[in-house]
């Protein structure tokens, strides 16, 4: 039998903050009292009893989160082949970049001529993005991909208001992330859904039929979902282009093309990047992330205000600007997230990025290839980052991609993407990224293969995976029947 | 490169089991039309130590003073952080994790959201609070969005024009595709909200007041509650200066519906304004109308106390076009970072923390109003306050910067009405001597 | 029954370093070769074939000690109440101090005027140790507890030798830690065992019967290792010093009685401090320590040089000391160990030391009260900051001490110290430290209760224990009969 | 206070239960002439925010230009140190543990020193290596108390005297109370040990000899190795720099019987020399002979491979006074940290990072001769090397500090006979700008 790296061992336990503590203890260091007290003066009215918070000392605040912790598995701790999510390394010294002294204490409403620090990097990373995607100009405000893909669809509905055309329909592919629909609805468009090829891939045909004059264009993803690429995107733009519309691009999965597509070529119009997937900024158990927006010039005056440019050796922030959809965040965005993907690509350069695309490609297919024997690959085409196979050489075990991924824990690896996309039923979406060398690869390999053994030897062990973790399958059914949301 | 441990004769191997010739190869059947042209133009690869030196020189062209002595707030504040709070939140296994998809190897996580859910509830007096949402701008668009969805038919919104006015610039963002109505109300003589036309307005789902507002006064929510609802609107109370709450009248406490904010104060650096902490919450009755992720208690097989991402109906993985939003990721460190700072506070604290900004901060509003100059409003306010003065302010203020002293905002910048008023701010970073220093520059 | 944190986790494997890695894989960050290149000009004989070192990826080297870490058990993990030891929290403000760029980047060679920030710190953690002990003089070179014991060997020795004496006895209690008779030995002293009176502290007499005119003094420790007061301290010291004699205290039990106790009153002459228990300094799984000397007046030309004064006000090196037993340090001892200590203390201020102790003795008597019903009771007196107990009401059971700590292990609790001092046969030594609150004593207590009850009705249970952790009890004796200390 | 968690009520509930009325009772035994009268004379308490601000004034009042332009090694250098080191290293679980004395507990530690040990070992061409030392200096004094006790009768040793001035102050300090004879071996001409008077010497237990010496030449270590076993001596061979065996010839392949040094340079910062790191190595046959602490590798109940501390027998816990070494804490994370250091190096990094030492060294070395300066020895070095000037170096000196570069040391501080000598370091964060700098105001 192979093992993953995955063992039992002595971690420890912790209730709720609140279920600890007594009152009079403290973990802040209170700064002096220098001033006459005033709150006497306050009206009785305004002021409240304060908020219920457990009192703490500072080692039991220490050992509540360092406990936490341990439970808990990131990329630091092993293999995270989570599809669609781009789980590479973080590096650190990203960290301690984003903690330099005069970027973290620099206030966002100084003026510009005390904040060139600040606005060289987002000025300089705006021009790095552009030139990564192939795209003109870059707002960094979007705080994540999804807010990304608003800010486009924003500028859609803003592009064919001026244009003075009422257009309500999108074109979404049934592949596309949620978010991608999720994002039209709110700007006010109707979702139009085109059913993937059998490839994996959009049917030009199918685009061709579905767009007309009431649709303001296409949203799509590219390479997509399923990590395959949509060869006929020129096609498909050009399709689009032709009956007046827009092309989105959903570039959540740059990881897998950096160096190698250029997407104003391809006929994108907008695209967003997930700076927390490409550009290796860690993804913080949720976020916070950054979702920048890439646009051809033609639509540059219509991207969020303040704008980031340079006259001269100075850096300013333009406000005016009268086609911009307007502000999407109270300052400048996600800044130190955005300080960290700077830090990454300067750490990079041109070849290393290209070099990242390449090797997250390769292991993406080195996976493909090695696990197709043993689990139902979902496309036989090339992948790019991400490979999708489905549990259904595994139905007639009664085995279920649910029970293989929690399998896969008790060995020490995060599972893949399970049952997204919605295509593929049962699907189990595996993006290795380029930063698992390929030792660990084949360790991978081995236990996948050696779980499918299990499925069908030895089905109910899958069954009650896992069972190495702290707590065993839990009850989400209950939990959003009966939800409890604080305690 | 340390990060890519590809050797190349491991790449030599990998290709053989893929069948391609060449990294190249992989890509041969992206059309050439789609494919790059060249090298991407950006700097050579800088060493860990270049980098270094490169980030030490860009600092150096940020002004930071000792934080102490940035007397400006709007939005962004300069409060301590323990030395705890980033080295326990920095750990890797919470850092480099993604949205807990698996609940099994994601307790860390999943714990300490709820816990941050739960000290939220508690701070804003409300009865659920959400995982996070992007920054206090975008939760209070958000929070409209889930108003309007509550209220169904009514399609008319009147906000403050005391909130923050990039938050308000936001929400028109957020709803300028959609057909919907914003009303801004007006300031009073006494800063505070003037409530006063409610009933006049058709259709009207939510109002939204932020308090303290922008000017540093504090509303009296109470009494909009009582407006808002006998408008029959639902009461959307925001704010930018979470610690406000350590020592004021909870939101909830004053009838709020949906309290949302900025959370940026406890514990997040100022970073140039991001990333800060969206902070969410509202009454129980209307929790399957939440935007956003959140985490609810559970029961794993064996019966154990666990915890899971929930009401996950209302979001896009399900209901796609449906959902409540369409946020995905949201702001998870940070969320964990505040309920970090909030535990290292405790009830003590938070509220001894909170008064000191309040001492202080009326410290030097008395102290200026002594040196001659005149509040804008004259209701309370916490720890930010907006004052007009007799002559220019603003060589004072340069004089004051070349000491390293930033002496607040010109109001002019966001409300041309109030264009020779400024903006103060003062929390506990901000000694007597500083304060003592921008009076006696005042004075003089 | 009472569980205390302890319960099983998913944890990883990791290989040895060397069992990792690929031949060209690095994960340092290469500087530019910016000059020529020239060990072609070195000659041949010279030239190595340069160390065996696995080639790794930062995230393989990332990786590897974050699961190994995870192996390991610290303070901030949970209880640790291994008694001598004074595992109290460590602040993470400490680290930050010590990490200032102004600290790190100091150069020891430079000009004193060139470092006058690092003597600052060294002269005042000097004033204050004088302060905190009620001694004279203060040298901060010696790197931890032992190497302060022989610089107080060396300091007897010299100041013999400048009296034209020629003394080479010393007396040392049996319960003295090893290194104080290894320390003695080392400096040329025979060492003499004082057998501890009935009640663990010594008797007057003996010492009377001891002390001639061969021996240098006594060497003792206060609060001895059974963390018991000497109460007879100053007729002790007084017989000593009738006899020409000195006393060496070791002061690595300080933490018991900061502002409660004045050294120099006690008869002391030279003691050492443990920076690393009672000042708050981190371990680090073994070291680096501090191990400060404290002296009277009549012993400060012997200090090891250099010296750090004041002269008006600056701070410089003084070297001209020719009574000096000379260097100890190849630079000022561990002086980033110092900078923690000198942060601690100027957290704490008088009041806070006082009160560390107050409680740290608090914590302890609390314990010894509470398990006294279960666990014999070595010595029926008030104890200061541990409290020592023993197998003896396990025996009939046949259980050890050892199958004890092994159980407390699978409870998430660091054992006490075990077997130590050899006086009490399976002795078990608490130290909880002030930093634990009572309801984790509480827990600690109830368990303790547990596995003594286990002890008489599943005593396997313990011999098996423990059963959580990654590793099972290890063998010991393999390891020290057939030694492979490299891999 | 944040660090005592004791509220008043818990502390009444506890002396309840031991039975004494108040905290001072505790220490009611405690004679009175023994207690401490009054309170301790040192300053107030500081907040987490005064005491930050206090540490920023002190750094500032040590020179520290950035850290490439201190040209000055001595013993003590200045390397990169990955990003990485610091921040696995300083992980609490490694930090805040003892000395691993529950093996089951700290298996962390224990397979992170015996990854130490064998590194250790690989890099000075050893059988064994122990689990650090305190810093060089007392690795070298300890070394030869071992290469005495395995000598047995004989009580005289010769040490070089292009030993590191300091580690020798440190050999007189360790061996003084004891009946050992020592004598310390000139520099011949070439800058390197004398060693012809070895057969001279009777009972010569040992002879230590450092590579790179002091004045930065590279001994020729297995001559040395001849003539020292030759004359039936042990061979000590001792460091400052660790980086230099990543290029030269190892003492373990020239013969040597004892390796220690000082591994400061393998990640550990320079803090104003401490802590750093005591490196110890010897041959198998004398490993029950070696100081401090070892880990090994042995197998639980389940036969599974793990690490414990080993061969305690040498230790004063068992054998007290007849122990080889009174040493009991070490410098266990240091010794950790190095190991992460020469992992994250690798093979490949450490040999191209010693070699470009080397050249930057030769760089700087070549282009002072050049403008007049002179060697004051003809063999090579590694990044250290010493000079003297035809004219009076120090102006020049002191304009080079003024614009940030420290230049070398003065020999004389340490050697009467090269007053006029200078001992320059170059490593790898010297820039060629700021050698060029150098060479410049050499030659002007
Ligand atoms: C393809 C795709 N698009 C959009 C998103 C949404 O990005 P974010 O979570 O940053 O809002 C994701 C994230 O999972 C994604 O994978
Ligand atoms: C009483 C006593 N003395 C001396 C020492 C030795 O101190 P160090 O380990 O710092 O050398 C110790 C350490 O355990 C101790 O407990």
């Amino acid at each position: 039998m192979t093992h993953g790296p995955g063992i039992s061992g002595l971690i420890l336990e912790e209730p709720l903050l609140w279920e600890k503590g007594k009152q009079g203890r403290t973990a802040f260091s209170m700064p002096d009292q220098d001033v006459p007290e005033a709150t006497a003066k306050l009206p009785q009215e305004l002021l409240g009893s304060g908020p219920e918070f457990p009192d703490l000392s500072e080692v039991d605040v220490v050992r509540h989160y360092t406990r936490l912790s341990g439970w808990n598995f990131g990329i630091d701790t092993g293999m995270y082949p989570l599809g669609s999510c781009t789980m590479k390394y973080n590096p650190k010294i990203n960290e301690k970049m984003a903690a330099t002294h005069g970027i973290v204490s620099s206030h966002p409403l100084l003026s510009d001529d005390l904040s060139q620090g600040s606005l060289q990097i987002l000025f300089e990373l705006q021009t790095f993005l552009a030139q990564i995607t192939g795209m003109d100009a870059v707002s960094l405000q979007p705080a994540a991909g999804a807010q990304g893909e608003m800010a486009g669809m924003l500028i859609f509905a803003a592009y064919f208001r001026k244009k003075g055309e009422k257009r309500n329909k999108i074109l979404i592919p049934d592949t596309a992330h949620g978010t991608n629909p999720a994002s039209a609805a709110l700007c006010g468009f109707k979702p139009v859904q085109i059913k993937s090829g059998d490839d994996g891939t959009l049917d030009v045909n199918l685009v061709s039929e579905l767009m007309d004059e009431d649709t303001v264009g296409i949203m799509l993803t590219n390479p997509n979902t399923l990590g395959l690429f949509e060869e006929s995107i020129r096609e498909i733009t050009a399709i689009v282009h032709a009956k007046g519309g827009l092309v989105y691009g959903d570039g959540a999965n740059m990881n897998a093309v950096m160096g190698m597509v250029d997407f104003k070529r391809c006929g994108v119009d907008i695209m967003h990047l997930n700076l927390h997937k490409t550009f290796s900024t860690p993804h913080g158990g949720g976020g916070p992330g950054a979702g920048p927006i890439c646009v051809v010039s033609e639509l540059e005056d219509f991207l969020p205000i303040p704008r980031v440019v340079k006259h001269d050796e100075s850096y300013q922030l333009k406000y005016d600007c009268l086609d911009s959809i307007g502000r999407l965040h109270a300052f400048f965005g996600n800044f130190a997230v955005l300080v960290r993907a700077y830090s990454y690509i300067l750490s990079m350069g041109a070849q290393n990025l290209k070099k990242t695309s390449q090797l997250a490609v390769l292991n993406a297919n080195y996976v493909k290839e090695s696990l197709r024997d043993v689990l139902h690959l979902a496309y036989e085409k090339p992948c790019m980052h991400e490979c999708v196979f489905s549990d259904l050489m595994q139905r007639e075990y009664n085995i279920s991609t649910l029970d293989m991924a929690k399998r896969l824990i008790d060995h020490g690896y995060h599972p893949p993407t399970i049952y997204f996309p919605l295509v593929v039923p049962g699907a189990i979406m595996i993006e290795p990224t380029e930063t698992e060398n390929k030792e660990d690869i084949d360790q991978f390999i081995a236990v996948f293969k050696d779980v499918v053994r299990e499925a069908k030897d030895n089905g109910e062990r899958l069954r009650q995976a896992p069972t190495r973790t702290k707590r065993r399958r839990l009850d989400e059914t209950m939990a959003a029947r009966k939800p409890c949301l604080i305690g | 490169m340390r990060y890519l441990p590809h050797t190349d004769q491991e790449i030599h191997e990998m290709l053989a089991v893929t069948g391609h010739g060449s990294l190249e190869g992989l890509f041969a059947h992206i059309p050439e039309e789609c494919s790059y042209h060249g090298d991407i133009d950006i700097p050579a690869p800088l060493s860990e130590w270049a980098l270094s030196e490169h980030f030490h020189d860009i600092g150096r062209n940020n002004y930071t003073s000792a934080a102490k002595s940035i007397l400006l707030g709007a939005g962004n504040y300069s409060h301590y952080i323990p030395a705890i709070v980033p080295s326990l939140i920095g750990r890797s296994e919470f850092l480099t994790a993604y949205t807990p998809y698996q609940p099994e190897m994601s307790q860390g996580t999943l714990q300490g959201i709820f816990e941050y859910q739960t000290l939220t509830a508690r701070l804003l007096g409300m009865e659920v609070a959400n995982a996070s949402m992007y920054d206090g701008a975008s939760a209070l668009a958000e929070a409209l969005l889930m108003a309007l969805r509550i209220a169904r038919k009514k399609n008319t919104i009147a906000i403050s024009s005391a909130i923050h006015p990039h938050y308000r610039e936001v929400v028109f963002s957020y709803l300028q595709a959609g057909s919907f109505k914003i009303i801004e109300l007006p300031v009073s003589l006494d800063g505070r909200t003037d409530l006063s036309g409610l009933d006049d307005i058709d259709d009207l789902a939510a109002v939204a007041i932020q308090s303290p507002n922008f000017f540093g006064v504090i509303e009296d929510l109470e009494t909009g509650s009582n407006l808002i609802h006998s408008a029959d609107a639902l009461f959307v109370s925001c704010f930018s200066e979470a610690f406000a709450y350590g020592l004021l009248r909870s939101p909830g406490a004053s009838g709020a519906d949906i309290v949302c904010g900025e959370g940026q104060s406890f514990g997040m650096s100022q970073s140039f304004g991001g990333p800060g902490l969206g902070m969410f919450a509202c009454r129980t009755k209307h929790q399957r109308n939440i935007p956003g992720r959140v985490v609810g208690e559970t029961v794993d097989m064996d019966g154990k106390r666990g915890y899971v991402l929930t009401l996950s109906t209302r979001e896009q993985h399900i209901r796609r076009e449906k959902a409540t939003s369409n946020i995905c990721s949201n702001q998870g460190i940070c969320a964990l970072t505040a309920a970090a700072y909030m535990a290292s506070l405790g009830a003590t604290g938070v509220r001894r923390v909170a008064a000191l900004n309040y001492d202080k901060s009326e410290y030097l509003k008395a102290g200026l109003i002594k040196a001659g100059a005149k509040p804008l409003f004259d209701s309370p306010t916490f720890n930010e306050f907006s004052l007009t003065f007799a002559n220019n302010f603003e060589p004072v203020r340069r004089r004051l910067l070349e000491k390293g002293i930033i002496a607040g905002i010109e109001l002019g910048r966001f409300y041309k009405k109030y264009k020779d008023a400024y903006l103060f701010c003062v929390t506990e970073t901000a000694s007597k001597a500083v304060l003592d220093t921008v009076i006696e520059e005042v004075s003089s």
